[in-house]
């Protein structure tokens, strides 16, 4: 063991600026890869756009619940230093050794006081900083309320009466005298992920934004939609407070270069976004209001996207227009709008009343991000963002300088989260492989675990603690009822309400409570142990008690979320959850948790790029990789693959990559290699395979396993695939175009047909890369040959971000893009060595029919279902209903999988680009960096212990666990190692004479629950 | 090891039907390790018996204690604390610890909760089976390990009757023939000829055929 | 017992059910009220002793909800559970508590609709039972 | 000649001895007895009396063959360990005797799973191998089991069964030789249809010289009907019905399967004849004595040799 603080030098500090949630992700991945950071955001409190968003597609799930663990996470990083309001005022220097310039501005309130009671904004609202910095109408009180920094921000400039406001703070926290701070940070490499501003369409007159104040963006609607909003989540028109009965989006707005000021790109998630708003505010609605989208494409290509869109179109009845509306009026004296559009079949104007409208807006770089690109000398595109590497999306023209989320490119939650990861670990490489940094900390952390609490003796004392989680649960039961309830119950000294309890100022609270009435149990009811109870661990720990006495009563997800009806049975049932709680809690006993020695071998499974890129990145670190490849070859795919959209050469960079793979030394592959078996827990797996012409058996040890297993080519038997000789899949046209120019040179007609078993029954989801590649090919062929004319038969035309350029280049072009409906398809038939084309033209409404002399299927990916439904059996891990491996969470932790230990990249995980699938394979490695970077992995405390005294010997225990792992000792009784065992209790269960227990689970917890629910009930 | 099952629950009831308080006794030998009278039986049981004497209109007491080994009188004697506070025992040892009990507290009803079946071994978790008769002279020796007295179900000593079929005995798919596995060990043993042996008819005398049986240690005895 | 609320208790093992009924949460799945949760980690954990007791003090119904077939986090928690639930049947009938009141049934973690499902359909069947003959003797 | 047993005689003549069986009937009924052993008077050299069948109760084997003896026939007395122990055996035995009884079979018997008692205890107390051992130490040397003087030795002329088709199947010479050892005089075996394998068998038997040591009676049934035949392939522990013989019975009507079941009977009583150390017949017509007289006039075993 070496002390770190000899090898972290001022200079191998990574810079992260902007504090969103790419931000806090590359910020914690560093941190837990024990790298240190300084996370600077100029605005007040860190979460980014995020924390604004009432519900996140496809889940449905409310963000703040999500992503409030994540910020005190990032909070809690002894290797983060936070600084809000602090701005990047210059950075200098090159690659391993930059300066940035950072100021950070008066919050004029003392941090290490403010408790963030809001005493001063209630007493002088107009000079704390509050509003979420967006909108004309909706002021908020803080902008969410799990903030990190849990404080406000005075304005002094709008204050009239400085010492008054001094005055009120009870806290004393308030400081009019605080200055601007500058100061100069060290650092080896910087990751820039600032987002993206919102496009403002005031200017456009025509939809009414500037003057009607039912005409809102998206992201105002979903401020409305809020429970934290101005409205408290009530959805009203902001014109007269009342429920609206017609809602309509627009989208587009600010996008594909529509209107004056918009970016030519796609912005990637406002189709989504529109979606989801429409959903959710049909789920509130039902039958009682009307939803519809205005659209031009659907884009919807991302993973399971489609059935989303599917859902929102069948499920909740929201209506697709396929049309521009040209303008949103009010007519005099009337309260509704007016939207005014016209359908691409007809050239007839329409008109339909709404009384709200959304403008789905879209992302554009901000002026100051612009700024700080230009110091930086970071090379911006026509549309402002910066020019990336063609293969790596999160690399700059600047060495040592990596973009992640919006500001690189327009992009949705998952997207971001990806690259987030993916610029953590590029930055992370430049400071060379890791070394033995060990935590500085260990005689800190030992010292601290001294200081528990020792309650062993003392009778139980609770304190239960009722979050309101706003409306989820607050909205539906009186948190105060419950919180009468629980006062009366046995041992229950202290019972409160706490707002929303994970939010720092309640946690604050809870520990202050603990302290001071000296609590031994607490009880928290809120929401699930699942996503909360290491955040409540915490608090424990803080409180300086054992952080296993505690018990989470889950009143939110088992009660007010599933009795919405039924405020009376919800309010009723969480009595009983917080009463089963309390019994259970009373029988809790402190535990110590158990750790092992981290294995720091990675199996890599599958030979693509992807695969190849996350066994590079971390053999470059030092670790040892395992790559298995079922086929004889490495590369994958991408072997078959020319150029990329952007004119980039596969090929040559596939073959650098299988001779970089094949020459390391860290890196030993398998080819023709299958998995067989796997044994063992997440930081020491045993996998077995079979390998090479042989089928040679062996095993590996090895403490993480990344699954990078791809996808495959689909080809389906349609419109004379395989059967005529002038039909082709993209990828054999843009092979066909390569080798024979001279015949593509003889085309007159080219036809393209998309979505060729993508969003059907069969394989409901989008392929995601066909567009592109129609486009592609589209564009390659008219250099060959400029008198083609090329036909794209498509459904919608999802050419996301800056693909749309090239979407638009290739009509500009004369590419001749009609649209097609699954009721009407094309109709291929063979003519001579021809094909002959029907398809029906909707706006010269009849078929048409063309001679073509190639015909590209766009044919898409899909999962490559007998791999992965072995691999998923087993590994353990779920697979989606299309047989792509589902991740742990499809928002937040896009590459986790479910299994700690396992990550998952590139195509196995959804139809993606080489770009894309790199950009995983990067955020891979940066994931399972946080994991290698441990020396132990700690295994908890929720292990069987056998009471010596009780056992018979019987060996129901040894021969009944899973794992082999109890046995009889020398004493004659059985013995059950806690490095070892896994928890799952199955021992315990079967022990005749109940001498095992398995902790966390005790007999007592679990019957205490049972019996206080029945006291309950017969009472 | 002694092995031993639940009786039906119904003719517990009819034990226990004149009482009230019940003090239920498991023990943490033999019976613990068959799954039939140990802590958690008893605790199955307690509750069983709970909730169908209430179905049966009455509500019972029941104490639940598990003895290390209730064939020793000075675990016995641990209930002297508790025999007070019920009306009737009931126990989940084998016939040695009811009858323990029964000897011991002399105005207490005692009653079997479990049949004691055999003296069995283990086949794998959950499945026992009958190993021993306790004849008193074990013939082992001679049958290459195996007894025929407890496997057979004809007890035959000098060999398979007519009704051996691949392995089985005629009684049942299920049971293999004993003779069939003493072949099997002699030829493995290299001792086929010892088969051609006549065992002479058996001295019943020190398998119960003289009376109860006694061990007696004279230098242990007191 | 016009209006009998039965009182259910479902042990839910953490990887699949737990997971499925917070999923039934955050997808807004309405379930009866009646269906109360107790986590365990694996269905496997779930004691006959827990089952029975829970009838004991008053359970109209219990079901033990684990992991797919073949999918269990602990390789076969699930099947041991599912062995456990058939012999507490047939205890339960010995006892003269109906055995369909105790039911073994199993889901994915992504199964939300399959947890609202699951709970309804065994509220449903409860209700129509009655309430436990344990229950009733009490309260006669 | 050990015994007064005309069988004995029969087969020291160097005849193939002919033997056939009576189920005593589940009641007080002797008028049955007597009608079947008619039926094998003058066709048969001794007729077998079962001893509770099946595990069935019966009348018992010793009353049924006193009734055969008044008949002027000659009983075969029927012996399981099973049903008595070695006191009530031998008293039996001696009982026997002395109602003019000279030929027993030694078994150990069905077990009680089978019969209409299914809950009695099975004796045991010895096998069968120590029973043929116990009958001729009374017989040869005078002494009970218990070792006391016996007064008035009873003669018996002393059986044993074997099952040349039971497992397994390389101790069944051994398992032979091993009664033979003990006491047997004669042997009863199985009911044979397969025939190969009884001849491999008995070919293990003559290496063993077994068959120079004690007479040899190959046991063989007429099968009724093709439902018979399957019960006896199927349900029989023991029994070898090999498929051809079934397929046969299948292969004719049903009106003709008791012609063709005594056909094959026949048919086998001709192939055993072939088989070194085959010393007699055991026709077991169970519930059809009536067709053992056409059975040996068929296998021209009439007439009976007068001994």
């Amino acid at each position: 063991m070496q002390n770190s603080n000899k090898t972290q030098t001022p200079n191998n500090k990574i810079l992260v600026v902007g504090g969103g949630l790419g931000g806090i992700r590359t910020a914690l991945d560093l941190a837990e890869a024990e790298k240190d950071v300084v996370l600077v955001d100029n605005d007040f409190t860190i979460g980014g756009l995020m924390t604004q968003l009432d519900r996140t597609f496809p889940t449905n799930n409310c963000d703040l619940c999500t992503i409030s663990p994540h910020l005190s996470e990032s909070n809690r990083q002894e290797h983060i230093e936070l600084m809000s309001m602090t701005s990047v005022e210059n950075i200098s220097g090159e690659k391993g050794n930059f300066t940035a310039s950072l100021r950070t501005a008066p919050r004029y309130i003392n941090l290490d006081k403010c408790t963030g009671c809001g005493e001063c904004y209630s007493a002088f609202p107009e000079c704390v900083r509050f509003t979420p910095g967006l909108d004309h109408r909706a002021p908020t009180c803080m902008r969410y309320p799990q903030a990190t920094p849990q404080a406000f921000s005075i304005d002094l400039k709008k204050c009239e009466d400085v010492q008054a406001l001094v005055k009120v703070c009870p806290a004393g926290a308030i400081n009019p005298d605080d200055m601007p701070i500058n100061r100069e940070v060290k650092c080896a490499s910087v990751v820039l992920s600032p987002g993206a501003s919102l496009f403002d369409p005031s200017h456009l007159d025509y939809l009414g934004y500037a003057n009607l104040p039912d005409v809102v963006t998206s992201l105002e609607f979903e401020r409305i939609l809020s429970a934290s909003g101005p409205t408290g989540g009530k959805l009203v028109r902001p014109s007269n407070g009342e429920q609206p009965k017609k809602v309509a989006w627009i989208q587009c707005i600010g996008s594909r270069g529509l209107q004056k000021g918009a970016g030519s790109y796609c912005s990637n998630a406002c189709c989504m976004f529109a979606l989801k708003e429409a959903i959710v505010t049909k789920e509130r609605f039902q039958e009682d209001i009307e939803t519809t989208i205005f659209y031009m494409d659907m884009r919807t290509f991302g993973k399971d996207y489609e059935l989303y869109l599917n859902r929102a179109k069948n499920e909740y009845g929201v209506r697709f227009i396929r049309s521009r509306p040209h303008s949103v009026l009010q007519p005099e004296g009337e309260t509704d709008l007016l939207l005014n559009y016209t359908l691409e079949d007809t050239t007839e104007p329409l008109q339909e009343k709404f009384d709200m409208v959304v403008l789905s807006t879209g992302f554009k770089t901000s002026e100051a991000t612009r700024e700080l690109a230009s110091k930086l000398g970071l090379e911006l595109n026509d549309n402002f963002f910066p020019v990336t590497d063609g293969f790596n999306p999160v690399v700059t023209s600047k060495k040592g300088v990596y973009v992640a989320g919006t500001f690189e490119s327009p992009k949705d939650i998952p997207e971001t989260m990806v690259q987030a990861s993916a610029a953590a670990f590029m930055a992370a490489s430049e400071l060379g492989p890791a070394t033995e940094t060990v935590v500085a900390e260990d005689e800190d952390e030992a010292a601290e675990e001294l200081l528990e609490r020792d309650v062993s003796l003392e009778e139980p004392k609770v304190g239960v603690f009722i979050c309101d989680c706003g409306e989820n649960i607050g909205g539906l039961v009186d948190v105060n009822t419950l919180v009468e309830h629980a006062a009366k119950l046995p041992y229950v000294a202290v019972a409160k309400a706490e707002g929303h309890g994970c939010s720092r100022i309640s946690m604050e609270n809870i520990r202050q409570t603990i302290e001071e009435e000296q609590l031994n149990r607490v009880v928290i009811g809120g929401c699930s142990p699942r996503t909360h109870q290491a955040k409540f661990e915490d608090l424990l720990q803080k409180a300086k008690l054992n952080k296993y006495l505690l018990e989470i009563a889950n009143i939110r997800d088992q009660a007010t979320w599933v009795h919405p009806n039924n405020p009376e049975k919800a309010t009723e049932k969480a009595k009983d959850l917080i009463q089963m709680s309390v019994g259970a809690v009373v029988k809790a006993q402190p535990l110590a948790e158990q750790s092992l020695p981290m294995n720091k071998n990675v199996l890599v499974v599958g030979g693509g790029v992807t695969g190849m890129t996350a066994a590079l990145n971390l053999a470059d670190q030092g670790f040892q990789i395992y790559l298995a490849e079922k086929s004889d070859k490495l590369g994958g795919m991408a072997n078959n693959l020319l150029k990329t959209l952007e004119g980039n050469d596969v090929q040559a960079f596939v073959g650098d990559m299988v001779d970089r793979v094949k020459n390391h030394e860290k890196i030993q592959v398998f080819t023709r290699a299958i998995i067989v078996d796997h044994s063992g827990m997440p930081g020491m797996f045993t996998t077995g395979m079979q390998s090479g012409k042989q089928m040679f058996y062996r095993q590996i040890e090895h403490g993480i396993t990344i699954l990078a297993t791809g996808a495959l080519s689909n080809r389906p038997k349609q419109y004379l695939l395989d059967e005529s000789s002038v039909v082709r899949t993209q990828l054999e046209t843009q092979r066909f175009i390569a080798d024979n120019p001279d015949q593509v040179k003889q085309w007159e007609n080219v036809v393209m047909i998309q979505c060729v078993g993508s969003r059907t029954q069969e394989n409901p989801n989008c392929s995601r890369i066909c567009c592109q590649n129609a486009v592609k090919n589209a564009l390659a062929i008219l250099d060959v040959n400029p008198e083609a004319r090329v036909f794209v038969l498509y459904r919608d035309m999802r050419t996301y971000g800056f693909q749309e350029n090239y979407y638009r280049l290739a009509r500009e072009k004369g590419v001749i893009f009609v649209r097609y409906t699954t009721d009407r398809p094309p109709v291929v038939e063979a003519e001579g060595d021809k094909v002959n084309v029907t398809y029906y033209d909707s706006i010269l409404s009849m078929n048409v029919s063309v001679t073509a002399d190639n015909l590209s299927l766009s044919t898409g990916l899909i999962a490559d279902t007998d791999s992965t439904e072995e691999l998923s059996m087993i590994f353990k891990l779920p697979r989606t209903a299309d047989g792509y491996f589902l991740e742990d969470h499809v928002k937040l932790r896009p590459v986790d999988m479910p299994v700690p230990g396992f990550f998952v990249a590139g195509t196995a995980h959804s139809p993606k680009l080489i770009r894309e699938s790199i950009t995983q394979a990067n955020a891979v490695s940066a994931r399972a960096h946080t994991m290698l970077a441990r020396d132990e992995i700690n295994l908890g405390a929720g292990i069987a212990k056998v009471d010596g005294t009780r056992c018979a010997a019987c060996l129901v225990c040894v021969r009944a666990c899973p794992f082999d792992i109890p046995f009889i000792n020398a004493e004659g009784y059985s013995e059950i190692d806690p490095a070892k065992c896994h928890g799952c209790g199955v021992c315990a269960s079967e022990c005749p004479a109940k001498a095992i227990q398995l902790m966390q689970f005790e007999d007592d917890r679990i019957l205490a629950k049972v019996e206080q629910l029945f006291e309950r009930v017969i009472a | 090891m002694i092995t031993a099952e639940r009786k039906p629950l119904e003719e517990l009831i009819e034990y226990i039907k004149p009482y009230k308080r019940i003090l239920l006794l498991g023990c943490n030998e033999c019976v613990t390790v068959c799954a039939a009278g140990g802590r958690k039986e008893v605790g199955l049981l307690a509750s069983g018996l709970q909730m169908a004497m209430l179905k049966n209109g009455k509500n019972i007491e029941i104490q639940q204690h598990t003895l290390e080994r209730q064939c020793d009188p000075e675990y016995v004697e641990e209930l002297v604390q508790m025999i007070d506070g019920a009306d009737a025992v009931m126990s989940m040892a084998c016939g040695c610890g009811v009858q323990q009990v029964a000897m011991r507290y002399k105005d207490k009803p005692v009653f079997p909760a479990v049949n004691t079946k055999f003296m069995g071994a283990s086949e794998r978790q959950g499945v026992w089976a009958e190993r021993c008769q306790g004849c008193g002279n074990c013939l082992l020796g001679a049958t290459g390990g195996i007894c025929p007295i407890a496997r057979c179900a004809k007890q035959l000593m000098n060999g398979p009757c007519g009704g051996s079929v691949t392995g089985h005995c005629e009684i049942s798919e299920d049971v293999d023939c004993a003779w069939q596995l003493i072949w099997d060990r002699l030829k493995a043993l290299g001792q086929t000829e010892r088969y051609l042996e006549i065992m002479p008819a058996k001295d019943w005398r020190p398998a119960g055929g003289s009376g109860p049986r006694k061990i007696i240690r004279e230098d242990l005895a007191e | 017992m016009e209006n009998f609320e039965p009182v259910i208790v479902a042990f839910c093992c953490h990887y699949c059910a737990y997971t499925a009924a917070d999923m039934a949460g955050s997808q807004r799945l309405p379930y009866p009220a009646n269906v109360k949760i107790i986590r365990v980690p694996c269905s496997g954990k779930v004691d006959a002793l827990h089952i029975v007791k829970a009838f004991e003090k008053g359970a109209d119904g219990v079901y033990v909800a684990g992991c797919l077939e073949g999918d269990c986090h602990f390789k076969n928690g699930n099947e041991r559970a599912a062995r456990r639930i058939d012999f507490v049947k047939k205890y339960l009938e010995e006892i003269g508590i109906e055995s369909e009141r105790l039911e073994m049934t199993t889901m994915s973690a992504g199964m939300g609709h399959r947890f609202a499902e699951v709970a309804t359909q065994m509220t449903e069947k409860i209700r129509a039972l009655g309430p436990s003959p344990v229950k009733a003797a009490q309260a006669a | 000649m050990k015994t007064e047993s005309k069988l004995e005689k029969v087969l020291k003549a160097g005849h193939l001895a002919v033997t056939g069986e009576c189920g005593p009937p589940r009641g007080a009924k002797p008028e049955e007895v007597i009608a079947k052993s008619k039926h094998l008077e003058g066709i048969v050299d001794a007729i077998n009396v079962t001893d509770n069948q099946t595990a069935m109760v019966r009348m018992s084997s010793l009353a049924a063959s006193v009734l055969i003896k008044q008949q002027g026939l000659n009983p075969l007395l029927q012996v399981t360990s099973r049903d008595r122990n070695r006191l009530a055996m031998q008293a039996d035995i001696i009982g026997a005797y002395s109602l003019g009884i000279d030929n027993m079979l030694c078994l150990s018997g069905d077990h009680t799973k089978f019969g209409d008692h299914p809950s009695a205890m099975n004796v045991h107390d010895i096998d069968s191998i120590q029973m043929i051992q116990m009958v001729k130490d009374m017989r040869d040397k005078g002494i009970f089991q218990g070792g006391a003087e016996l007064k008035g030795a009873p003669k018996m002329f002393i059986g044993a069964a074997a099952n040349p088709f039971a497992d397994p199947f390389e101790l069944r010479v051994m398992r032979l030789e091993k009664k033979i050892e003990a006491g047997a005089d004669f042997i009863q075996t199985q009911c044979i249809f397969n025939v190969d394998k009884f001849a491999t068998w008995m070919e293990g038997v003559c290496k063993r010289g077994l068959h120079k040591r004690c007479y040899i009676l190959a046991g063989v049934t007429p099968i009724k009907s093709l439902g018979a035949a399957k019960y006896m392939a199927n349900r029989v522990p023991g029994m070898d019905v090999p498929k051809e013989i079934v397929e046969r019975m299948a292969s004719v009507p049903k009106e003709k399967q008791a012609e063709e079941g005594v056909t094959i009977c026949v048919e086998t009583i001709e192939k055993l004849k072939q088989i070194e150390g085959v010393a007699g017949f055991h026709i077991m017509a169970i519930e059809w004595e009536e067709i053992v007289k056409e059975i040996c006039e068929r296998a021209g075993l009439l007439p009976r040799p007068q001994v």
